[in-house]
C-alpha cells in the first residue's frame, strides 16, 4: 500500500523528526509513503494534494497549515476514494465530512497549557509579552488564541503588554525581546514565546541588557533539549513537550488501520507535557 | 538555421519533451490523462500570474509584488463575500488586483522608481495591508460548495482555472505576435527612447503592462481563494521565484524586448512537470530545489553561449 | 605645412556651464542626515527610552550583521549588479558551516572555512554574472536554490547546535561596552569604505557600473570586477552568517531568509541608484541606520508587526522617488 | 498645405539645461522645398534646436510655427502629426523589432485590427532600394552595422512621408557611395516639396546639398544665408568666430622603424587575411565604405574581439593579445568609434576617466594616489584645452569634441606605442577637429605609430602618410600618400581597382 503524506516541512527542527518517525514506522508495517512537503506554503500543499490523488495513493495523510484552504482536494481526495486523515494541526469543522480522523496536539490546547502554567507561575497577575511566530501561521493562531482565550476563561488578571512576531526564529526573537525589555524593562512580569527556539531569544537578550539578573518565568512550547537545560538552570519557567516521534507514529499507525479496514476515532491526541523544574529530570526531551 | 541553433530555439519544448519521456519512464502511472489534468490544474495559479510577467518582463519591467496582490486579492474576494455576494466580490478581488498594478505603475512610471525597488516596496505594502485586513487570520468563505465545484474536471482535462490559463495564453500568444499593441510592447522593452520618438507612449504602455499584470494576479488570487474558500494574508509569499523561473526558462529575457507566450507555457507546464515528477518519487524539497535552479541556470548559460546562428550583418543582408 | 591656426579659446567663465541648484543640491546629498535627525528628534519626544545608550547599543547591535552584508550589497548595486538574491543561502552556509565544523576541525578553522565555502558560492554567482553574462537576477537565484538545497541536504534539514561556548562568549563580548559584533561591523564597513573610494579595484567598481564597455575598453578587467562584487558580498554574508550562527549557538538552513531584502533596502534608501555607476558605503550604511532608527522608534511605540511593513514599503518607495526627481531637478 | 506658406518659423527659442543654456533666443525660417542646412561647432546647440522642433525637449521661452500656424508639441508624437520626422544624431531604433517594424515604428499598417506585416515589409523594401541599401527587411535590427542602422533611421523617417525633415549629423556613419544615394534621395523629396534640415559637420556636403545656410554658435544664431556665395572657409569663420586656414593640417615628423605589424589577421567572418604594418612617426590610414570590416579589424587587434587566424607582432616581437589589458602592455591603445557607447564612464568625472587604463599604475597597495591622478588629470586638460577646464567635471556634461579630448587623453596616459584611432573626428566640429589633428601630430612627430581610421576622404588624404583601403573585410595594399586621390581609394574602395 501507498500513502501520500503532505507534511509542513522537510527541514524543520519539529517537522524532520516527525517525517521520519512516520517513515520508520510505515516501512515497519510494510506501507510505501510519498513524502511531500509544502515548504510552509499552503498554496504548494493544495497542488500536492492533486499530486497524491494523480499518483493513485492509497491513503492521505496531510498536515494543514491553514483551516480551510485543503478542503476542496480533500473533496477531490474522497471522491477518488482515498481516505484522509490530518497530522499535528486541526482544520476546521466544514472539513470533518471529508476526513478520518485528525491525530496529533491540539495546538490550540498547547496555548491554554501554557496560559495555566504562566498564570501559576505568576501567582494570577502580572504584566507579561507574547512573542509569537509567523504572523498568520496556523501553529501561530492556535497557541495565541488558546492562551488568549484560556486566560479569559479562567479570569486570569495577566495582562497582555504586547505580542510581537519573531517568525519562530531565533535571531528575530533576539532583536524584538531587545526592544521590548528596553520598552518596559522591569515591567516585564512574564513571558510566553510559541516555541523554545523564540524563548532562547528573548533569554540572550535579557542577559545581554541585564547581566546578572535573573529571568522573569518564560514559557515556551516543544520541550527541545536546550529549553530543559534552561528549566534546570532556573532561566525558564515551563516548556510544554510534544513529541515529534509520537505525533508522526500516531498518524501512520492510524493509516495503517484505516487500511486494514479498521474504524478509527475523529479524534486522536498525542500526550502534551507540561515540564518545569519538578518533573524535568523525569520527562524525555522531545528533541 | 543549424541543428544546434534550432534545438536551443526550442529549448523549452525539448527539455519538456525530455522531463515528459524520462518521468514517465521512471515513474509508473505518470504518464496518464488524470496526471495531465492535475498538473494543469496546479500550475494554473503560477500559470495565470506567469502570463502577466511575461508582458512586465518584455516591457523591461518586473513585479515583484504579484504574490502579494495575489493574498490581497484573494482576501477582498473572500472578505466582501458577505456584504455583497460570492461574484461581485470575485470581482471587487480582481479589480483591487488591478488597482495593485495601477499602483506598482504609477510609482514607476509617474515616480519614476525602478521597478525592482518599486515592487519590492509594495511587496512589503501589500502584504501588510494584508495581514491588517485580516488581523493575520485565514478568512473562511461562505460557500464551500462553490469550491467543491470550481475544482471540477472537465472533458477530462480541465478545470475551470486550467481552461482559462490555457485560453489565455494562447490569446496573449496571439496578441503579442499580431496586433500592433503587442510589437509595441516589444519596442519599449527593447528601446524605450526609440518607442518614444517613434509617437509611442513608453509609459502608458508600461503602466497599462503593470495594471495587466496585477489584474493577473488578481484573478490567480480570487480564483485561489474561492477554490480554496479562504482568503489567506499568506498565500503566495513563496510563488514569486517559480513565476520568474517559469517566465525566464521559457525563454523571455529578464532584459527586456524578448519572449514569447508559447515559451512562458512551455516554461510553466516543465516546472509543473518536473515538480510532479519529483513528488511522485517522493524526492525531498530540497533536493527539487536543486534540481530547479541547475536547469534554470542551464537553460539560462545555453541562451548566452549558443546563438542561434551567426550574429553578423550577413544574416541582414538580403539574399540576391 | 602650416602649423595649427586654430587654439580653442580658454572660456572659463562662460556663464553657459553653471553648477546646479544649491539647494537641490544639498537636499539630495543631505537629506538623509536630515532624516535621521528628524527620527531621532521625533523617538527622544515620543519614548522616554529611545534616546538611552542601552537603546542605541541594541539598535547597533541588531544593525551589524545585516550592516555586514550591507557593504557587500554596495558593491554589486554599484556594478551595476542589481541585486544579490543568494545572500540567504550564503548566510546559512556561514551560520551551519561555522557551527557544524567545530567539532571536527576547531572554531577558528570552521569560521574561516565557513567563509571562505560562502565566498565559493558568490564565485559561482560571479562567474556566471560576470563571465558567461547571465542576468543577476536569474544568476544569484539559481545558485541561492542550488546552495540551500545543497546545505539542507547536508545537515539533515535539521538545526545544527554550536559545541564551543566560549566562541559564543568572544562575539558577546564587549570592549568599552561596545559589542564586539559591532567593532567588526564598523571594520568591515571601513575596509568596504577605503576599497570603494580610494582603491583601484573600487575605481573600476564604479567605472564599471557605469559605463560597461567603456571601462572594458579602458583595459578595466570587467568580468572579474563584475564577479568581484558578488564575492565581495558572498564573503560578507558568509562572516554575517557565521558571527549569527555563533551569536545564536544554533542555525537553521533559513536563518537568512530575508536579509536580502533588508540589504537592498538600506542600500535603496541610502540613495544609491540600482542602475549602478555611482554610490558609497557611507551612503549604504546611512540608508542602513535610517531604517534601523525608524523600525526601533515604531516597535518602542507598539506599532504592530503589518503597519511596520507598511511604513517602510512606503519608505522605500518613497525615499526613492525623491531621489530620483532630486537627481533630475539637480540635472546630474 | 498652401505651397506660399512657410515651412517653419521658430522665433526666440531657448532653451536652459541645469547648469548650460543651449539655446538663446534663437530665430529659424525654412521654406517647403529647400534643404536648410545648420552648421556651427560641437555643442553649438544644434542638436537641442531640433530636438525642440521634433517635441523632445521644451523650450524655456520661444514659439515654433508650422506651415503658418502657431503650434506647441509636448512630445515627439505631436511633432509627428504634424508631419515633422527627425534622423536623431544618436540611433534611436529597436534592436530586437525587425526593419521593417523598425520603419513602421507608431503607425503601423493594419489590417482587420492587426499588423500588416506583409505591407510593411513590402514597402520598407521597396524604400531601401530606392535608398540602394541592401538589408533584409525581415532581419533583426540589432544584427546590422551601425551604417546600415543609420539607413534604416533615414528610410523611416522618409517612409513616414513627413512635411518637415530634420536630418542630424545623417552622413557621420555613412560612405561617400551611401551619401550619394542619400543626396539623390534628399533632392527628390525637395522636388515633393518638403523642407529639409540638415546637419553636418562635413562642410563639403553642406555645399553640395544645401540651399540655405543657419549658423549657430554658443547657442545663439549668428546668421542665416543662402547657400549660394558662401564659402567653407566664410561659414568656419562665422561659427568659430575666428579665421581658419587649413582644417587638416600635417605636421612632418621622422618616420622610423616599423612598430605594429599585423599578419593575415583575421577573424573567420568580418576581416580576412589582414597585412600591413605601421611605422613609428607615421599615421597610417585605414579607410574604406561602410561595413568594410576596419572597426572589427581594430577591435579584435586591442583584443575586445577575437581573431581566429593570423597574429600580430610589436617591435618584431610576436604578441598574443587576448584583452584591452594585454594590449595595453603591449602598448597598444585604441580610441573607439562609439564615443557614448564605449568611449566614456558618463558618471565618472574627467579626470577619473582620463586615469582609467592606467589607474593601477597609479596606485600602491591597491590605493590610487590622489595628487598623482589629479596632475594626469591637469595635464591633459591644458595641453588639450578640454573646455571646461575643470577635471572634476562629470564627463557626461561635456560637449561631443571635448568628451572626444578627454577619450584620447585617457589612452595617452598609457603612453603606447601604437594608437589606434577609431573615426575620431566622427561628429566634432572643425575647431575641435583641427584640435584632435594638432593632437595627433604631435605624438606622431614623438615617435608614435598611429593607425588612423576614418571614413572621410578629405581627412585621410589630409592627415595620412599612407593609407590602407579595405573592402570586404579585405585589406589592399597601403598605398603612398603622394599616389592617392579621392578617386583612387573611391575605386580601391568600390572594387573597381583590384587590391
Ligand atoms: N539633456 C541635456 N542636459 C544638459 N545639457 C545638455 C543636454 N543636452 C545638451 N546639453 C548641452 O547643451 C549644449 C548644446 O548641445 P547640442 O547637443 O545641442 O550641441 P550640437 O550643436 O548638436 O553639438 P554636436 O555637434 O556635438 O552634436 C551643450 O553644451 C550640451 O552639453
Ligand atoms: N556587434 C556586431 N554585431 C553584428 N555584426 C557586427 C557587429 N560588429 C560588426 N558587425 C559586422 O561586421 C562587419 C564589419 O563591420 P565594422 O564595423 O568592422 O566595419 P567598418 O569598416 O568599421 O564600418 P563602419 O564602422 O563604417 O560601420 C559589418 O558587416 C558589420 O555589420
Ligand atoms: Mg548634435
Ligand atoms: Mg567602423
Amino acid at each position: 500500500k501507498t500513502v501520500c503524506y503532505v507534511t509542513a516541512a522537510d527541514a524543520h527542527a519539529y517537522a524532520t523528526p516527525a517525517n521520519e518517525a512516520l517513515e520508520a514506522r510505515a516501512k515497519e508495517l510494510g506501507i510505501e509513503v510519498i513524502t511531500l512537503s509544502q515548504n510552509f506554503d499552503v498554496q504548494t500543499g493544495t497542488e500536492q494534494l492533486n499530486t497524491c490523488i494523480a499518483r493513485n495513493a492509497d491513503g492521505i495523510i496531510l498536515w494543514p497549515l491553514d483551516p480551510q484552504a485543503y478542503i476542496p482536494g480533500l473533496a477531490r481526495a474522497q471522491q477518488a476514494e482515498i481516505p484522509s486523515i490530518l497530522i499535528n494541526s486541526p482544520m476546521d469543522e466544514q472539513a470533518n465530512q471529508f476526513i478520518k480522523s485528525f491525530t496529533g496536539p491540539d495546538v490550540y490546547e498547547e496555548g491554554e497549557m501554557a496560559a495555566d502554567s504562566l498564570n501559576d507561575a505568576l501567582g494570577g497577575e502580572g504584566s507579561v509579552v507574547v512573542i509569537a511566530g509567523q504572523a498568520g501561521n496556523g501553529t501561530t493562531i492556535g497557541r495565541v488564541g488558546g492562551f488568549v482565550d484560556r486566560l479569559a476563561e479562567i479570569g486570569s488578571k495577566l495582562e497582555v503588554l504586547d505580542t510581537v512576531n519573531a517568525d519562530f526564529d531565533q535571531q528575530k526573537a533576539l532583536v524584538v525581546s531587545r526592544d521590548l525589555i528596553t520598552r518596559f524593562g522591569d515591567g516585564i512580569d512574564g513571558v510566553y514565546a510559541n516555541d523554545d527556539t523564540m524563548a532562547r531569544g528573548f533569554i540572550d537578550a535579557w542577559k545581554e541588557a541585564k547581566p546578572g539578573e535573573p529571568t522573569p518565568p518564560i514559557v515556551g512550547i516543544n520541550g527541545q533539549k536546550d529549553a530543559f537545560e534552561s528549566i534546570k538552570s532556573g532561566e525558564m519557567y515551563s516548556t510544554i513537550v510534544q513529541s515529534p516521534v509520537e505525533d508522526g507514529k500516531l498518524a501512520i499507525e492510524t493509516m495503517a488501520e484505516i487500511l486494514d479496514g479498521k474504524e478509527v476515532g475523529a479524534r486522536l491526541p498525542i500526550p502534551l507535557t507540561v515540564v518545569t523544574k519538578a518533573n524535568v529530570d523525569s520527562v524525555e526531551p522531545a528533541f | 538555421m543549424t541543428p544546434i541553433a534550432r534545438l536551443v530555439r526550442y529549448r523549452v519544448a525539448v527539455i519538456l519533451g525530455l522531463t515528459l519521456l524520462v518521468a514517465s519512464l521512471t515513474v509508473p502511472g505518470f504518464l496518464s490523462v488524470t496526471t495531465l489534468s492535475l498538473g494543469l490544474d496546479r500550475s494554473a495559479a503560477i500559470g495565470i500570474i506567469a502570463i502577466g510577467m511575461t508582458v512586465l518582463l518584455i516591457a523591461r519591467q518586473i513585479d515583484l509584488s504579484v504574490g502579494s496582490t495575489f493574498a490581497l486579492a484573494g482576501i477582498t474576494a473572500v472578505m466582501l463575500q458577505p456584504a455583497i455576494g460570492i461574484w461581485p466580490a470575485a470581482l471587487a478581488g480582481v479589480l483591487a488586483g488591478a488597482a495593485a498594478g495601477a499602483f506598482n505603475g504609477l510609482l514607476s512610471v509617474v515616480f519614476k522608481v525602478n521597478a525592482l525597488v518599486a515592487t519590492l516596496a509594495t511587496m512589503l505594502i501589500f502584504r501588510s495591508v494584508a495581514h491588517w485586513l485580516t488581523d493575520s487570520q485565514p478568512v473562511p468563505g461562505t460557500d464551500i460548495m462553490l469550491s467543491l465545484a470550481l475544482s471540477k474536471i472537465y472533458f477530462e482535462i480541465f478545470t475551470l482555472r486550467s481552461a482559462l490559463f490555457v485560453g489565455s495564453i494562447l490569446l496573449l500568444h496571439f496578441w503579442l505576435t499580431r496586433t500592433v499593441a503587442g510589437r509595441n510592447l516589444f519596442a519599449v522593452g527593447s528601446n524605450a527612447d526609440a518607442a518614444e520618438a517613434s509617437g509611442i507612449a513608453p509609459g502608458r504602455t508600461v503602466f497599462l503592462a503593470f495594471v495587466f499584470a496585477g489584474t493577473l494576479a488578481g484573478v490567480a488570487g480570487v480564483l485561489q481563494s474561492l477554490t480554496t474558500n479562504t482568503g489567506s494574508p499568506v498565500f503566495g509569499a513563496e510563488l514569486i521565484v517559480t513565476v520568474i523561473a517559469a517566465v525566464v526558462v521559457g525563454g523571455t529575457r529578464i532584459e527586456g524586448g524578448r519572449g514569447s507566450a508559447l515559451g512562458t507555457l512551455g516554461g510553466v507546464l516543465t516546472i509543473a512537470a518536473l515538480t510532479t515528477a519529483m513528488e511522485f518519487q517522493s524526492v525531498p524539497a530540497y533536493i527539487q530545489q536543486v534540481v530547479a535552479g541547475l536547469i534554470l541556470i542551464l537553460l539560462v548559460v545555453l541562451d548566452r553561449t549558443v546563438r542561434p546562428g551567426p550574429r553578423t550583418h550577413a544574416a541582414a543582408v538580403a539574399s540576391g | 605645412m602650416t602649423d595649427v591656426p586654430i587654439q580653442m579659446q580658454q572660456d572659463t567663465t562662460n556663464e553657459r556651464f553653471r553648477g546646479g541648484s544649491p539647494l537641490v543640491d544639498l537636499l539630495s546629498r543631505g537629506g538623509l542626515a536630515i532624516a535621521i535627525l528628524a527620527v531621532l528628534i521625533y523617538g527622544s519626544l515620543a519614548s522616554p527610552v529611545f534616546f538611552t545608550a542601552g537603546n542605541f547599543v541594541n539598535v547597533l547591535t541588531s544593525m551589524a550583521i545585516v550592516g555586514i552584508v550591507v557593504v557587500g550589497m554596495t558593491f554589486v548595486l554599484v556594478v551595476g549588479g542589481l541585486a544579490d538574491l543568494s545572500v540567504p543561502a550564503t548566510i546559512a552556509c556561514g551560520a551551519i558551516l561555522s557551527l557544524a565544523l567545530q567539532p571536527v576541525i576547531g572554531p577558528v578553522p570552521a569560521f574561516a572555512a565557513a567563509i571562505a565555502l560562502a565566498g565559493f558560492c558568490g564565485l559561482m554567482s560571479g562567474l556566471l554574472i560576470g563571465y558567461i553574462g547571465i542576468n543577476p537576477i536569474i544568476a544569484t537565484l539559481g545558485v541561492g536554490t542550488i546552495v540551500l538545497g545543497i546545505v539542507q541536504a547536508a545537515v539533515g534539514g535539521v538545526i545544527v547546535y554550536g559545541t564551543n561556548p566560549d566562541t559564543a562568549a568572544l562575539v558577546k563580548s564587549r570592549v568599552f561596552g561596545i559589542p564586539a559584533i559591532v567593532l567588526i561591523f564598523l571594520a568591515v564597513a571601513i575596509v568596504g569604505h577605503f576599497v570603494l573610494s580610494r582603491s583601484y579595484w573600487g575605481r573600476w567598481t564604479v567605472a564599471t557600473g557605469g559605463n560597461y564597455s567603456a571601462a572594458e575598453a579602458s583595459a578595466v578587467p570587467v568580468r572579474a570586477v563584475k564577479a568581484g562584487a558578488f564575492v565581495i558580498t558572498a564573503l560578507c554574508s558568509g562572516l554575517s552568517g557565521a558571527l549569527l550562527g555563533l551569536t545564536l549557538q544554533s542555525a537553521r538552513p533559513l536563518v537568512g531568509t530575508g536579509y536580502e531584502f533588508s540589504a537592498i533596502t538600506a542600500v535603496v534608501v541610502g540613495g544609491i541608484s540600482i542602475m549602478g555607476g555611482f554610490g558609497s558605503v557611507p551612503r549604504a550604511i546611512a540608508g542602513l541606520v535610517f531604517v534601523q532608527l525608524l523600525t526601533n522608534v515604531m516597535v518602542l511605540q507598539g506599532v504592530r508587526t503589518p503597519v511596520q511593513g507598511f511604513v517602510l514599503g512606503l519608505l522605500i518607495a518613497g525615499a526613492v522617488a525623491l531621489d530620483v526627481a532630486l537627481r533630475r531637478r539637480g540635472g546630474a | 498645405m498652401s505651397a506660399a506658406a512657410t515651412a517653419l518659423r521658430m522665433r526666440g527659442i531657448s532653451k536652459t539645461f541645469p547648469g548650460v543654456k543651449a539655446l538663446s533666443n534663437v530665430n529659424l525660417t525654412v521654406e517647403f522645398g529647400r534643404v536648410h542646412a545648420i552648421v556651427g561647432e560641437n555643442g553649438a546647440g544644434k542638436s537641442t534646436l531640433m530636438k525642440v522642433l521634433s517635441g523632445t525637449y521644451l523650450p524655456t521661452t520661444g514659439t515654433t510655427e508650422i506651415a503658418g500656424v502657431e503650434v506647441r508639441m509636448r512630445k515627439p508624437a505631436d511633432a509627428q502629426k504634424l508631419g515633422v520626422r527627425m534622423v536623431h544624431q544618436e540611433l534611436n531604433l529597436v534592436p530586437d523589432l525587425t526593419v521593417a517594424e523598425n520603419v513602421y515604428l507608431g503607425r503601423m499598417p493594419r489590417k482587420w485590427g492587426l499588423a500588416d506585416k506583409a505591407a510593411m515589409v513590402r514597402d520598407t523594401e521597396f524604400i531601401l532600394n530606392e535608398l540602394g541599401a541592401a538589408i533584409d527587411p525581415k532581419a533583426r535590427l540589432g544584427d546590422l552595422s551601425i551604417s546600415q542602422q543609420q539607413l534604416v533611421e533615414i528610410a523611416k523617417a522618409y517612409a513616414a512621408k513627413p512635411r518637415i525633415i530634420v536630418l542630424d549629423e545623417p552622413t557621420s556613419s555613412l560612405s561617400e557611395h551611401e551619401t550619394a544615394a542619400l543626396f539623390r534621395i534628399l533632392r527628390k523629396m525637395k522636388q515633393e516639396g518638403i523642407a529639409i534640415i540638415y546637419i553636418s559637420h562635413r562642410l563639403k556636403e553642406v555645399l553640395e546639398i544645401a540651399d540655405d545656410v543657419t549658423i549657430l554658435r554658443d547657442g545663439s544664431m549668428i546668421d542665416t544665408r543662402p547657400a549660394d556665395g558662401i564659402t567653407a572657409a566664410e561659414m568656419i569663420r562665422l561659427m568659430v568666430g575666428r579665421e581658419v586656414t587649413n582644417v587638416f593640417p600635417k605636421t612632418p615628423s621622422d618616420i622610423g622603424a616599423p612598430v605594429l605589424k599585423v599578419i593575415g589577421l583575421g577573424d573567420g567572418y568580418n576581416f580576412r587575411d589582414v597585412s600591413f604594418e605601421v611605422r613609428s612617426g607615421e599615421i597610417l590610414g585605414l579607410t574604406g565604405l561602410v561595413g568594410a570590416g576596419r572597426t572589427e579589424l581594430a577591435r579584435a587587434i586591442f583584443g575586445l574581439a577575437r581573431a581566429t587566424e593570423g597574429r600580430i607582432e610589436i617591435g618584431g616581437k610576436a604578441v598574443t593579445i587576448k584583452s584591452p589589458a594585454a594590449a595595453m602592455r603591449a602598448g597598444i591603445a585604441y580610441v573607439p568609434e562609439d564615443r557614448k557607447d564605449d568611449g566614456i564612464v558618463p558618471s565618472l568625472s574627467v579626470r577619473e576617466n582620463i586615469s582609467l587604463p592606467v589607474l593601477r599604475k597609479l596606485s600602491r597597495f591597491g590605493r590610487v594616489s590622489m595628487s598623482a591622478d589629479r596632475k594626469l588629470a591637469d595635464r591633459y586638460t591644458k595641453e588639450f584645452s578640454i573646455v571646461p577646464p575643470d577635471p572634476e567635471r562629470r564627463v557626461s556634461l561635456l560637449s561631443g569634441g571635448n568628451q572626444q579630448k578627454a577619450v584620447i587623453s585617457k589612452w595617452l596616459s598609457a603612453s603606447p606605442s601604437v594608437l589606434i584611432l577609431d573615426e575620431p573626428t566622427r561628429g566634432v566640429d572643425v575647431g575641435a577637429k583641427a584640435e584632435i589633428h594638432r593632437i595627433i601630430g604631435e605624438l606622431v612627430a614623438g615617435g608614435m605609430a598611429v593607425v588612423m581610421i576614418s571614413s572621410e576622404l578629405p581627412e585621410v588624404l589630409g592627415v595620412c602618410d599612407r593609407v590602407v583601403v579595405m573592402r570586404d573585410g579585405h585589406a589592399a595594399a597601403p598605398v603612398e600618400r603622394a599616389a592617392l586621390s579621392e578617386e583612387r581609394i573611391m575605386a580601391l574602395a568600390t572594387g573597381e581597382e583590384a587590391a
